[in-house]
This record gives structure tokens, sequence and C-alpha cells, in this order.
């Protein structure tokens, strides 16, 4: 049978970066097909060259054995390619209708076809067991359902080659399975799917081959029956990746952070944060588990001064952070960190970094107050010096600090924040998603900066939804369900179905 | 007494004849900026298609040429706009400012060349856009209330002015029920997305900045062939800027925008009647603090009522397939 | 040797249906009749006024006309630099022997169209429509009010101004939004001192068939029928006649108050308003005019006190 | 194909130049359509703004002003605010001046009265600019907006004051003259070549502006908090910046620079306030800061430009009648397009021009 895609000597450069280099492999018709590699390795170019978005420099396409110039997403979708992207491609203040309807509507007038689209779009609801009104808006749907909207989209327009580009990186456990469980199905109606993912896990349990890149380059293609996740993540990495990584015994210190009687109401009088009581010690990492969008990001924000709670009480080392008599949280999270508190957020892009700054001026953004002055200006060689030296250590690549962090890989993005934040000496860190969309190599020398913080005596709050990181690296785990402190267990009492209904707020301790 | 003696009637029919000019260019700037293209360039539009209207309907005797010449320079400004924005992926604040000013220059230029009356069209005289009377309304033109609001509030306007607020419904409809609309919103919005989906972000802007300019003629040619009957420099006087306002105002929506073309209407219809009336206590109010009202009723609704404008999301911001 | 004459217009420029538009009127006559050449020039700003007047007196230009009080203090600075080069400056003020300041007194030609207007009104209201509230505009629509309540101490008059910047004199759609705005609240006459925004009132008051008053030049051709009259401000008179004093070296600095007596203003009757104006009106108009010659009426000029004492 | 690929000389300075002569092209056309020759137009331009002493110093004269409202855009642009209301802060700036000027000028020496009279225009600028800024901080009113209605406000207030200042027997809508005492000095005592002109110290007050506008925007803290806070509000809120603070305070500044504004015209040439006295000159800032790119140095040179077209252009209109004046308002309009908004159009071209060669 003639592969479904086939891409012969890909190569597509953006200004010094060569994001593609001669890439060719190729995509058996009715197979799903992984697509792994690093940071920045070229998945995504590759994928949008696919999808018509950019165009290779050399190079050609063959869809179905036919080559073909695909120069826009338009002449995507007719070829049949439809695709789900890192970065969610919907209009927020539009409906799930009219998300799906967009660039396909069938006619100028909708009125009529809103009604019909409507009725096609609740029944593949039903067979594809996929929950979702098509009459909400986007900006009220949780990331978890914007996902499905996305692959409800590409059924409704029945594309036949679907390129999935890290679709399982803000989903949870329960959404991941049921998202494969329609990939499936659609693997059964014979279509071709292409999946990006940094998780090998997700790898091994659904592909039927998988295609490694590293540094633009393909590096290896196997079948996934014959390989595993040690053999993978070396083609990956280039070398062997720890998976259990040393930590000193728990000898927790002091009470680091103690939070009382925790409130948050919104404007709309819903009740995000409920009565929760917690501490952090000094030299322990605490764990928040939980289902995005149960008020973990709400938390965050709260203690790290992004956001006033409406009532309750934080104390950082004995003393109270203050933030009653305030009309907003404008200008708080300077104090908060003045009282050493580190953060790195959960939404890197929108709030850890300025993305028209370079590299070296978001070095220390959140820091700018403590930076040493030369007659009252910014000493710029000390600043670089000390950008260099946090690039070094954290081995960022490229090591540019001149360079707009935008066009840094997402991963990079996420190691200079980390380091920023680390170099700042705090005595509480609040970390957030600090692994998500980021490749497995990175997440290892990530992960063992953050123990080493912790035996070096910091007390860490770790938000995640990756199970696996929770268990590499807690001491105990929070569990949270819809704003509400559902459970608490050690490390060494984790069990993954006990949490599971711990995040469906199943189990009250 | 005569419902035609209370001040009242007179301040409605003086805001139906203002808002007009306000209203097309307020509706063309929704076109472009719900696209994603911020227009400063109404004033400047508005400015060129008052010119070459007038001058136009003056040289033919004709005044639907010159309507229609007037769309024909307004798109061809707005399409320059539109290469400068979203092809040439410009500062557009910077492409409509400079638009602006290049035509205040221009039209001067040009009126002077041809017609050499000081940067004035001649009168059009006959060539103006005459009004409609509705039928029967000398028949009804004497009873009370009735008679005043058949002939006066919904008759004896030109046709621009009908046109201007059935545009209201229309624009509405095209912007929410129209396959142009969803994806005019859509590129405004999230062009990112509408790219994915399939839809040309540029050819939408570009189709966006095209009802711009027709509608944005229709202003123009309503100040000279309907209100003045001639040209004259730089009599857009503002509009163009006070008609963006009205669209922040109105959230970018078409029926509240268009509210807001009433509500500046209304003001200076107000402001022409209060000026010179001796109030209790305060007395004679000078003409230039009258003057001031429409704008400090403007900030004081702004800051109080509806604080918060969403803008499209996408607005000002070039369409570039990048990080 | 022929002199050589300059004229300098103000912001509004050369056909800004107002005073500069008659002093160059009064220009193109000169030169017509005496074939020398007149130089003329407009400035934007009070710097470049002082920057061209310097310009000319170094060019040796024997007199430089000043169009508008704008330049009276440039006049003044450059007319001490230069005591050589005469100056006429208009509608100003400005000290120096070799400065004649041209003063029109608005109020006794619009106290006349005041006159005209109350007697042709029919519903008792007349209109006022004024470019910009500065003391000049006033003191034409304070003439104009004394003029129509001493003729008829029951009327009416509307004032309204078009705007507060220079953009007020260029907005005709708004000088017609005014005049209908006064038509529909009853005002049949409406005195037009604004410039190209007059011509915006005029329009609409000859659509709706009412009378209007034209201002500074004559401009009873504008809308022939529809005119009452206009209230003629001779700059062009002033402006010829001091080239040709220059030209016969008569030519006097000091102050000058041009009034009915001196010619300086006057209200307009030609072909165009023949049919407009009755016999009856043109004679208590006329009256009204002798009187003030005569000393016999007293017509307030609001700039004294501003304050206009109807 | 973008502006990174070419080295640094061909992207600030061949492009603009390409562009500067694309506008002066087009410029060129229309003068040739209105019957007179470019060329000769051109030289007339450039002598009498550039090489004729005396015109370049009117030249640095009207720039002076321009790089006060250049800035003042500028400096709320690096905040992401488009303040459109230099105009009506520098109108409201000299009235600062003026009010402090006319009650203070028979009594104070001009050493402690022009510092004075200039700390008034800024603060009265300042005070001017709060509300809009307030308005953004607080209620989230657009700027864009608020200042605009500031504008027409400030000329309607201004219009009511200035006639109540004018002094008896005076036409003019005016205050009256200022007393000596308040007159700035002129810089042709230190260059008599530059001849009759009111260039004044406040040109150099503009280049200390430059100065420490560049140094503040680039080299401090709160230059670097201006800008994290108009390139991402996210995360300047992130960074501890208190966005209010820094919405207001820089609107504030703004309005500071555009009051300053007012300085040269009417302490430096007029002194005295007139009408209408700024005649726009708000609104070329915004042309400038754009097309300055918000840099010193872009606007020192932009401020320039416009100066000599305004000078330049008066004396050609004064030779060339065909031309009139209004001609270089349609010229500065091209410039601004071109050089402002179309940076790139030369871009793809010159770089491959340039690729050529190295081959
Ligand atoms: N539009 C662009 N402009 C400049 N450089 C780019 C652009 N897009 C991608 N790059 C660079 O190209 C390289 C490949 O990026 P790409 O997004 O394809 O990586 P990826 O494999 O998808 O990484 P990740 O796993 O982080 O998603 C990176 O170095 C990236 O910085
Ligand atoms: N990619 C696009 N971006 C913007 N407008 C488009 C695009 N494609 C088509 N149009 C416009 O939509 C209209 C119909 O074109 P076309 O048939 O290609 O669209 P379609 O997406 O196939 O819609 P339909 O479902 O009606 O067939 C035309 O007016 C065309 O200008
Ligand atoms: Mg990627
Ligand atoms: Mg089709």
């Amino acid at each position: 049978m003639q592969p479904a895609v086939e891409f012969q000597h890909i190569s597509k450069r953006f200004g010094a970066v060569q994001a593609n280099r001669d890439v060719s492999f190729s995509i058996e018709s009715g197979s799903i097909h992984g697509v792994i590699g690093e940071n920045g390795a070229g998945k995504s170019t590759l994928m949008s060259i696919l999808y018509g978005y950019y165009q290779a420099d050399s190079g050609k396409l063959l869809i179905n054995g036919q080559e073909q110039q695909i120069r826009n997403s338009h002449e995507a979708i007719v070829s049949g390619i439809g695709m789900v992207h890192q970065h969610f491609m919907l209009v927020e203040n539009m409906t799930v209708l009219d998300n799906v309807m967009l660039g396909g509507e069938g006619g100028f007038r909708l009125a009529s076809r809103r009604k019909e689209v409507e009725v096609t779009l609740r029944d593949i609801c039903k067979r594809y067991n996929l929950e979702v009104d098509p009459l909400d808006k986007i900006q009220d749907l949780s990331v978890g359902v914007q996902q499905r909207v996305e692959i409800l989209k590409q059924i409704y327009r029945s594309a036949n080659i679907l390129i999935l580009d890290e679709p399982t990186a803000v989903l949870t456990v329960q959404e991941t399975a049921s998202l494969f469980e329609v990939l499936r199905l659609f693997k059964e109606q014979g279509k071709t799917i292409i999946l990006i993912t940094h998780k090998l896990q997700e790898i091994l349990e659904i592909t039927d081959e998988v295609t490694v890149m590293r540094g633009g380059t393909v590096v290896g293609s196997v079948v996934t029956a014959e390989t595993n996740k040690e053999q993978l993540a070396e083609l990956m990495v280039g070398r062997p990746i720890e998976t259990q990584l040393p930590r000193a015994a728990y000898a927790p210190g002091d009470t680091v952070l103690d939070v009382k009687g925790l409130n948050l109401v919104n404007d709309q009088q819903v009740s995000l944060l409920k009565d929760l009581n917690f501490n952090i010690r000094a030299g322990e990492i605490v764990a928040i588990a939980g289902v995005s969008g149960n008020g973990q990001s709400e938390l965050l924000e709260i203690l790290s001064g992004m956001r006033l709670p409406s009532s309750g009480s934080i104390t950082m080392q004995g003393k109270t952070l203050p933030y009653a008599g305030r009309k907003d949280a404008d200008g708080l999270p300077a104090v908060y960190r003045e009282r050493g508190i580190g953060h790195v957020p959960e939404d890197r892009l929108r709030d850890a970094v300025v993305k028209n700054f370079s590299v070296m001026m978001n070095s220390f953004l959140g820091y700018q107050k403590k930076l040493g002055k030369t007659f009252g200006l910014l000493d710029y060689k000390q600043i670089l010096s000390n950008c260099n030296e946090m690039l070094r250590k954290f081995d960022v690549r490229p090591a540019d600090p001149h360079l707009r962090i935008a066009l840094l890989s997402g991963g990079n993005q996420q190691k200079v924040v980390m380091a920023r934040e680390i170099d700042a000496n705090p005595k509480l860190m609040l970390v957030g998603q600090p692994t998500r969309g980021v490749d497995i190599g990175t997440i290892e020398s990530l992960h063992a900066r953050l123990l080493a913080m912790r035996d070096a005596g910091v007390a860490i709050l770790l938000v995640s939804v990756e199970l696996e990181e929770v268990r590499a690296l807690a001491d105990r785990i929070l569990v949270m369900s819809s704003g509400a402190i559902t459970g608490e267990l050690k490390v060494e009492e984790f069990d993954a179905t006990r949490i599971g209904l711990l995040m469906g707020g199943l189990h009250k301790h | 007494m005569m419902f035609d003696d209370f001040q009242f009637s007179s301040i409605l029919v003086s805001t139906i004849r203002n808002a007009p000019v306000l209203m097309f260019a307020a509706m063309a700037g929704l076109f472009a900026e719900r696209s994603g293209v911020v227009d400063l360039a109404l004033e400047g539009k508005m400015l060129a298609s008052a010119f070459v209207s007038a001058a136009v309907a003056f040289t033919t005797q004709n005044p639907w040429l010159g309507v229609l010449a007037g769309v024909g320079v307004s798109v061809l400004i707005a399409l320059i706009q539109a290469f400068v924005s979203i092809t040439q992926k410009g500062n557009q604040l910077v492409a409509g400012i400079a638009i602006n000013i290049a035509l205040s220059g221009l039209t001067f230029v040009l009126a002077q060349f041809f017609f050499t009356q000081g940067g004035r069209t001649p009168d059009l005289g006959e060539a103006r856009l005459f009004d409609i009377v509705l039928p029967g309304s000398a028949a009804v033109a004497n009873i009370p209330f009735f008679g005043w609001f058949y002939t006066k509030l919904l008759g004896g306007h030109s046709v621009l002015v009908y046109l201007a607020f059935g545009l209201i419904p229309l624009v509405h409809w095209v912007l929410y029920h129209s396959r142009f609309g969803l994806r005019l919103r859509a590129v405004g919005e999230n062009p990112h997305a509408a790219d994915a989906a399939g839809v040309n972000v540029e050819r939408t802007r570009f189709m966006a900045m095209i009802c711009a300019g027709v509608l944005c003629s229709f202003s123009g040619a309503y100040l000279s062939i309907v209100q003045s009957g001639f040209f004259l420099r730089d009599m857009s006087a503002g509009n163009g800027y006070l008609a963006l306002t009205a669209l922040v105002f109105g959230n970018w929506r078409p029926l509240q925008t268009a509210l807001g073309c009433l509500m500046f209407g209304f003001f200076t219809a107000l402001q022409v009647q209060i000026e010179g009336v001796v109030f209790p206590v305060i007395g004679k109010v000078p003409g230039s603090l009258i003057q001031m009202i429409p704008y400090v009723v403007t900030v004081i609704v702004l800051a109080g009522l509806m604080a918060k404008s969403v803008a499209p999301k996408a607005i000002g911001v070039p369409f570039v397939k990048s990080r | 040797a022929d002199p050589k004459v300059a004229v300098i217009y103000d912001a509004g420029g050369k056909f800004d249906k107002s005073f500069n538009q008659s002093a160059s009127e009064g220009a193109d006559r000169f030169k017509k009749e005496t074939k020398i050449n007149v130089i003329e020039v407009q400035v934007a700003s009070d710097t470049q006024a002082e920057q061209m007047l310097r310009n000319l007196a170094r060019k040796n230009v024997d007199l430089i006309a000043a169009i508008g009080f704008a330049q009276a203090q440039a006049v003044q600075n450059i007319a001490k630099e230069f005591p050589k080069t005469k100056f006429v400056i208009i509608d100003g003020v400005a000290k120096g022997d070799n400065v004649n300041s041209v003063l029109f007194k608005e109020q006794e030609g619009s106290y006349l169209v005041g006159v005209a207007a109350a007697l042709s009104s029919k519903s008792k209201k007349l209109g006022f429509v004024g470019g910009m509230d500065i003391p000049l505009i006033r003191n034409f629509s304070c003439g104009y009010t004394q003029g129509a309540k001493a003729t008829d101490s029951k009327i009416d008059v509307v004032q309204n101004m078009v705007g507060t910047t220079t953009a007020a004199w260029n907005d005709p759609a708004k000088g017609g939004e005014l005049a209908r705005a006064q038509m529909e609240r009853g005002v049949d006459v409406i005195f037009a001192a604004a410039g190209g925004s007059g011509m915006g009132t005029l329009q609409a008051i000859k659509e709706k068939g009412k009378l209007g008053i034209g201002v500074d030049s004559n401009q009873n051709y504008i809308h022939p029928g529809n005119m009452l009259t206009s209230m003629v401000k001779r700059v062009d008179q002033v402006i010829y006649d001091s080239f040709m004093e220059v030209k016969n070296g008569t030519w006097k600095g000091g102050v000058t108050y041009k009034g009915l007596k001196e010619g300086g203003v006057d209200w307009a009757l030609d072909k165009d308003n023949r049919s407009v104006v009755s016999a009856d009106v043109e004679k208590r108009v006329n009256a009204a005019k002798q009187d003030i010659i005569s000393g016999k009426i007293k017509v307030v000029d609001f700039r004294d006190a501003n304050k206009c004492p109807v | 194909m973008n502006q990174a690929d070419l080295p640094r000389w061909a992207s600030t300075f061949a492009l603009p130049l390409l562009n500067l002569l694309s506008a002066l092209l087009v410029a060129a056309g229309v003068i040739y359509l209105l019957g007179e020759n470019p060329i000769e137009s051109l030289q007339i331009l450039v002598n009498a703004a550039v090489l004729d002493p005396e015109g370049l110093g009117y030249t640095l004269f009207y720039a002076a002003t321009f790089i006060f409202t250049g800035l003042s855009v500028s400096v709320a642009m690096q905040a992401g605010l488009f303040n459109i209301g230099s105009e009506g802060q520098m109108y409201i700036g000299g009235l600062g001046l003026t009010l402090l000027i006319l009650a203070l000028d028979t009594h104070l020496p001009g050493w402690i009265l022009i510092p004075l009279a200039i700390a008034s225009s800024a603060i009265f600028g300042a005070a001017w600019a709060f509300l809009p800024g307030y308005l953004q901080a607080k209620r989230g009113s657009h700027v864009v907006v608020t200042t605009i209605m500031f504008n027409f406000i400030a000329a309607n207030l201004m219009n009511y004051l200035i006639i109540l200042m004018i002094p008896d027997g005076q036409q003019n809508p005016a205050s009256r003259l200022f007393a000596n005492s308040s007159w700035l000095p002129k810089l042709n005592g230190l260059f008599p070549i530059l001849g009759e002109t009111p260039l004044n110290i406040s040109f150099l007050l503009a280049i200390v502006a430059l100065v420490i506008y560049g140094v503040a925007v680039w080299r401090t803290t709160w230059g670097y908090q201006l800008r994290a806070t108009g390139l991402n509000q996210h995360a300047a809120h992130y960074a501890g910046i208190s966005i209010k603070k820094t919405i207001i305070v820089t609107m504030m500044i703004s309005g500071a620079l555009a009051g300053l504004a007012a300085v040269n015209s009417v302490m430096g040439s007029t002194h005295y306030l007139n009408l209408n006295f700024p005649a726009g000159a708000g609104f070329i800032g915004i042309a400038i800061a754009l097309m300055g790119r918000q840099h010193p140095v872009g606007i020192f040179l932009s401020a320039i430009l416009f100066g000599a077209l305004i000078q330049g252009g008066f004396d050609l209109s004064l030779e060339k009648p065909n031309i009139p004046p209004e001609t270089f308002i349609f010229i500065q309009g091209l410039i601004i397009l071109f050089c402002g908004a179309m940076e790139n159009l030369y871009a793809p071209a010159l770089s491959a021009l340039l690729k050529r060669k190295e081959k």
C-alpha cells in the first residue's frame, strides 16, 4: 500500500536556525505514527510544512503517492489534512459551532447552515463519545474541552490525515485515555494519524511506528513494537536518561509557608478556592495534584501575589503576607518576591517572559529592582555575565543572550525562567507545570534542579497535572478538586488509583 | 401650541441630520477594526471622497456620479492603506495618520489646481442630492405631532440618511450572520486560528478594508454633496476621529456604535440649542464651555458606565506566520 | 521708480471668503490698474509672520500690508527693526510711526444689516452664525443685535458659534447645521460671519428659502434671491488705497478707524438682492446709516468693554 | 525576506534613505504636475532649510518643538499607550507658563522666572494628562479616546480663557506681551551666523531631554519596567511592576514633555500666548515618534526633517507661487507613510541584491 504521507529531503531555515535539514521519511496509510524529539528538534516546523503553514526551502511532499504543493491551510484541508496545533487554534469569543464552521461555512448565509451543522455536531459527539455543547463559547471551556473541540473540527471536516502536535500536554490521564479511544476509532476507519508527544509512554501505548528527530534531522524510524522507552530516550537525547534521580533523605526543617482558611470567590460569586489549610516546610516538595481548572492556578496566583484572595491568612516564616486593605493585586508580586518567594508560572509565555525582550533582558524580570547599579544606571556588563552564567548552567540552546526569547523553543524558555528564579535564592519556590511541553532530556535536568533546591532547604510548592512528575519529585501530595483539598498523602503511599479518585472529588478525608 | 415649536423636536431632527457622517465612518471603522486593522485613516478617506464627490458632481452636474467617484477614490485609498498595513505589515497607526496628513494637503492642492477657489469646489447648485419628500407630506403637514413626525422626522432627508440608518441592521447581519462576517471576526480576533481553519487572513482583511472604503466614502459624500453643497479644505473637521471614538464607545458592535454616533449627534444638536440660553442661577454659559459638552459627556460615559470596552484581540497587529 | 509692495495673508489664506480674500481683491485691483507687481504670501503662525516680515523688509519692500490681528505684534517688532519700511496692519494695532493700523467699525455695518434683518423678518426671530468666539466676531453680532433691537424691541436674536479652533472657519457642515437648527426654531434671517463655514450657513438658508446676510465682501451673488444683503468690510479698498498712497507719496502712519463715514463698512445693495429689499427697508436702513454718520445713533463697540449693551 | 537578514548599515541607513527618496519621488511627480520643476524646487527647499544659515536656524527652531512632542508621544508608546493628546497637553502647558509669567514677570528676574515658567508648563501639561492616565489605569477607559476628547476640551477651555486675557484695546485673542525678563536667551548670541532667528535655548533643552529620555528608558530600572509594561502587561504584573502606577506616571511624563513643547514658541518666539499656538505640533509629534521608532536619534532626525520641511516649504511657496504651502502637508504625509509604515518595502529587493553580490 502507498504511504499516506512521504517527506522527501525537506529543509527549512529560519534566519540562523536550520529547523529542518534534509528530512525524509514516510507514514503508512491507516497507521498511527509517532514523532518525537527534543525541544527545538523541528517537529512542529515539519508538521507546519505539511499543513501549508510554512513552505519548505527545498524538498518534496508526497500525499498518497502524489507530489503535492501545499501553499496554505486551505489547500491542506482540501487535500484531506487536518491539524490540531500545539497551541489551540480557536477563536475564543465565538461558539464551538462557529469555530467548527469557520473556513467551511458552505454558503454566504450562515443562519440556515448553523442549524444543520449543530445537528451534525451533536451526532458526532454522541458517536465519538465527546462531551461538547456546540453552543458554548470557547472562552468558557476548560482546556480539555477545547481540545475536544479541535478534534471535533477535524471529524466534522472528515480529515483523512490528522496531525496532532502535543495534544496531551495539557490533558489529564482520563482525558488522554478518551482521546486515544477516539484515535483508535479513527484508525479503524482507515485514517492516518501523526502524533507528536514528549511522553514516551504514550508513544508505546498507541503508535505503530515512531520517527525520532534531533537538531532538525531524522535520527531514526522504528516500529513501536520493537522498541522500548530507554532506547527511544537515548535516540532522542543522544545519551541515556536517568529515570530515578538521586535525592537526600526527607528531613524537613521549619515551616516556611502556612496557609489558613484561604478562600477565593470570583466576580460571578463562584467559589474557586474553599477553605484551604496547609503548610510547607523548608527542604520539602509539596505537590498539588489535580485536574487542571480545579483551583491550582488561582492558588499559585494568590501565593505569588498576582491575585488577592477573598479571605484567609498566608504566613511566610512566621510573618503574615500582606494583602488586606488592597483593592487589587497591582504591584503586589514585588512585595511577595521581597519576602523570598520565587515563582515559575504555569503559562510561561503569557506571564513569565516578555517575548520581545532578549533572553538577557528576561533574565532579571521580576528582580529588576535588585540589580546592582552604577550611578543609578543598569550595569549591562554585569547583567550579561550573569545571564551567560545562567545559560551555561542550565544548558540553554542556543546560548545567545541577545536572541529574542520568543525564538527559543518552549523548553529552552522554561530553562531561562527556572534559571532566573533559582538564581534569586528564594525561600519558597512556587512551580506551576514546570515541564509542560518539555522534552525528556530537559525534564531530567529541570527535575534535578528542583531536587537540588529541596536538598538545599528551599520549600517548594509544585503544581502539576503529570502524576509521573508528582511521584518523581514530591515529598507530600495534596490533591485538589473543585477548589478544595480532597486528600493528602506521603509519596511512599503513592497510589495512582486513589489519587485519581480524589481528583474526581470522590473521597473526602 | 404646535409641536413644531417645541425645541426638543428640532433637536431630534437635527440629531438625525448630524449622525450619518459619523455613522458611515464608524461603520467603516467597524469593518476595518473587526478584521484587525486599526483604521485611523477614516478622516483622510472622508476628506478625499468629499472632494472627489463634489468635484465630479460639479463637473458632470450629476450627484450620483459624484457619489460613485467618491466610492472609487475612497476604496483606492483603503487599498493603499491595506497594502501598507496588511501586505507590507507596516505600522497601521502610522499608515493611518500619514494618509490623513497627506490627504489634508493633497485635496487642497488639487482643488486649488482645478478650481482655483482657494481649495474649494464651486457650489454644486442643482447637482446636490435632493431631500426625499414622503408621499402625502403636503396633506398631513398640518396635523399636530403626526405632521411633524411624518414630514420632518421620517421624511425630508437625503437618501444617504436613510442609507445610514439602513446600514445598522445590514452591518449587524453581515457581521454576525454571514460567512464573510464570521471570517472577518475570526481574523480580527485570532488570525492564526482563522488561518489554520483555511481562511485566507490577508484576503479577508483586504475585503474588510474595501468595505471600509465604500462606507467611508458615503460619509465624505454626505459632507460635501448633502450637507454643504461644496467641498472645502479640511471639512471633515475631526469627524473621523469622533467616529473612532463612537466605535470604541460602542465596543466595536454595530448597534451600540450607531447609538454612540446618535449620542454625538444629539449633543451637538443640544449644544446648538442651549448656546445663549440664560439658565437660572448660573446665567448664560459661555459658548466655548457649552461646546465642551459632548466631549465631557463622552469621557464621563466611558469612565463610568462602560468602563471596559474590549477591542478585537488582534487589532493593530500585522499577521505574521511566526513566533 | 515703481514702489515694491507686498501683502501677507494670515493662516486663513488668500481665499478664506473673509478679510484675506477681500485684501487680495484690493491687491488685484491695484495690480491691474497700475501694472505694478504685488508680492503675495501666506503665513501659518505668528513666528512665520515675523520671519516673513523681516524677509520682505530686507528685500527693501516699500510697503508691507499684514492682514489680520494675529500679525499685529510681529508688525510692531519688525517696524521697530526697519524704521524705513512702511507697514499696514489690518484689524490690529501696532505701535510705530511707520505703521498704519487700520481698524474697522464692524459694529456700524452690522447695525445696518440688523435693521434690514429686523424689518424683513416675519417671525421676528433673527439668527447669527459666527466662526469662532473671539471679540472681533462678537462685535459683528453685537452691532447686528443693536440694530435689530433698535428697530423692534421684541425681536429675538439667536446666536451660535461654529467652534473653538481654527477648524471652525472651515466647517461648512456645522455652519449649515447651525442654520438649520436656528430655522427650525423659527429664525428666518441669518447673518453668517464664519468664513468658509458661513458658506454652509448660506447654503442651508437657500434650501429653506429663508434670508441670509453675507459678510466681509459683497456675497449677494452667492444665492441671489435668498441674500438679504451683505455687511461689507472694505479691506480691499484699504489695501488699494494704501498701495496707491505709497505710489503717490502720500502715505501716512497712525491709527485709522474705518466706519460708515469713512466708507470702511457698509451694507450691500445690488441687482442680486434688489428684489428682496423693499423700498421701505431700503429707506429705513439708509436713514439709520445717515444717523450713525451724523452721530445721532451711537453704536457700541463690543471690544470697548467686552460687553454688549443688548 | 525580513530586516533581520540585512546588515546593520542597510537596515538603519539604506532602507530609510530609499524610502525617503521614494516619498520625494512621488512628491516630485505632484510638483511636476503643478507645473514646476521638481529639481529646482528641491534645490530651493534644501537651500532655504539647511544651507542658508538663517534658514537652518528656523529649521532647528521648529525642530525643538517637535522633539518635545515627539518625546511626549514616544514615552507613552514605550508603555503601550497611544497618547493622541499631546496637542492639548502642549496647549495647557502654554497656559501654565503664561499664568506664571503674567503673575510674576514684573517682580522676578529672568534667572528665577524662566526656570519657574518652564516648570509650570511641565506641571500643567502633566496635570492635563493625569486624568486620561488615571481613567486608563483605574477604569480601563481607552486612552486614545480620552486624549482625543481632552484635546477638544483643552481647545474649548483655552478659547474661553484666552479671551479673558486679552489686554484692553487689543483685538488679537492673545495675552499681553510678556516682560523681557521671561524671554528665553537666543542662540544667535552664541552663533551669530544663524542670524535673526528665534532659535533659543529650548533647543538645547530639547537635546538634553532626548539624552535623558534615552538613558531613562534603556538604562534605568524605571525604563525597563516601562517597556515591560508596554510589551506584556501580564508579565509586568508578574514581575511586580505596578501597572496602574506606571500608566499614570508615564502619561504624566508624556504630558509634561508635551507641556514643555510650549516653551519654545511661547517663551522663545512670540512672547505671548495666542489661540492655537500649538498649530498641530502635537500631531506631528505622533508622526515623529512613529517615524523615529521612539529612539532618541530617530526622534531627533525626524524632528529636523519636519522642521526643514516647514521652513523650506515656506520659502519655496514664496518663490514658486504655483506650489501652495499645503503641498508640503501632502509631502509630510508621504514621508511618514514611506518611512514610518513601509520600512520593509525595499528589504526583499535589497537583501536579494546583497546576496547576489556575495556569490
Ligand atoms: N518562525 C520561526 N522563526 C524563527 N525560528 C523558528 C521559528 N519557528 C521555529 N523556529 C526555530 O526552529 C527550531 C525548530 O522549532 P520547532 O518548533 O519545529 O521545534 P519542536 O520540535 O516543535 O519543539 P517543541 O518540542 O519545543 O515543540 C527551533 O530552534 C525554533 O527556535
Ligand atoms: N481562504 C479564504 N479566505 C477568505 N475568503 C475566502 C477563502 N476562500 C474562499 N473565500 C471566499 O469565500 C467565497 C467562496 O469561496 P470558496 O467556495 O472557495 O469557499 P469555501 O470555503 O469552499 O466555502 P463553501 O463552503 O461555500 O464552498 C468567495 O467569496 C471567496 O472570496
Ligand atoms: Mg513543537
Ligand atoms: Mg467551495
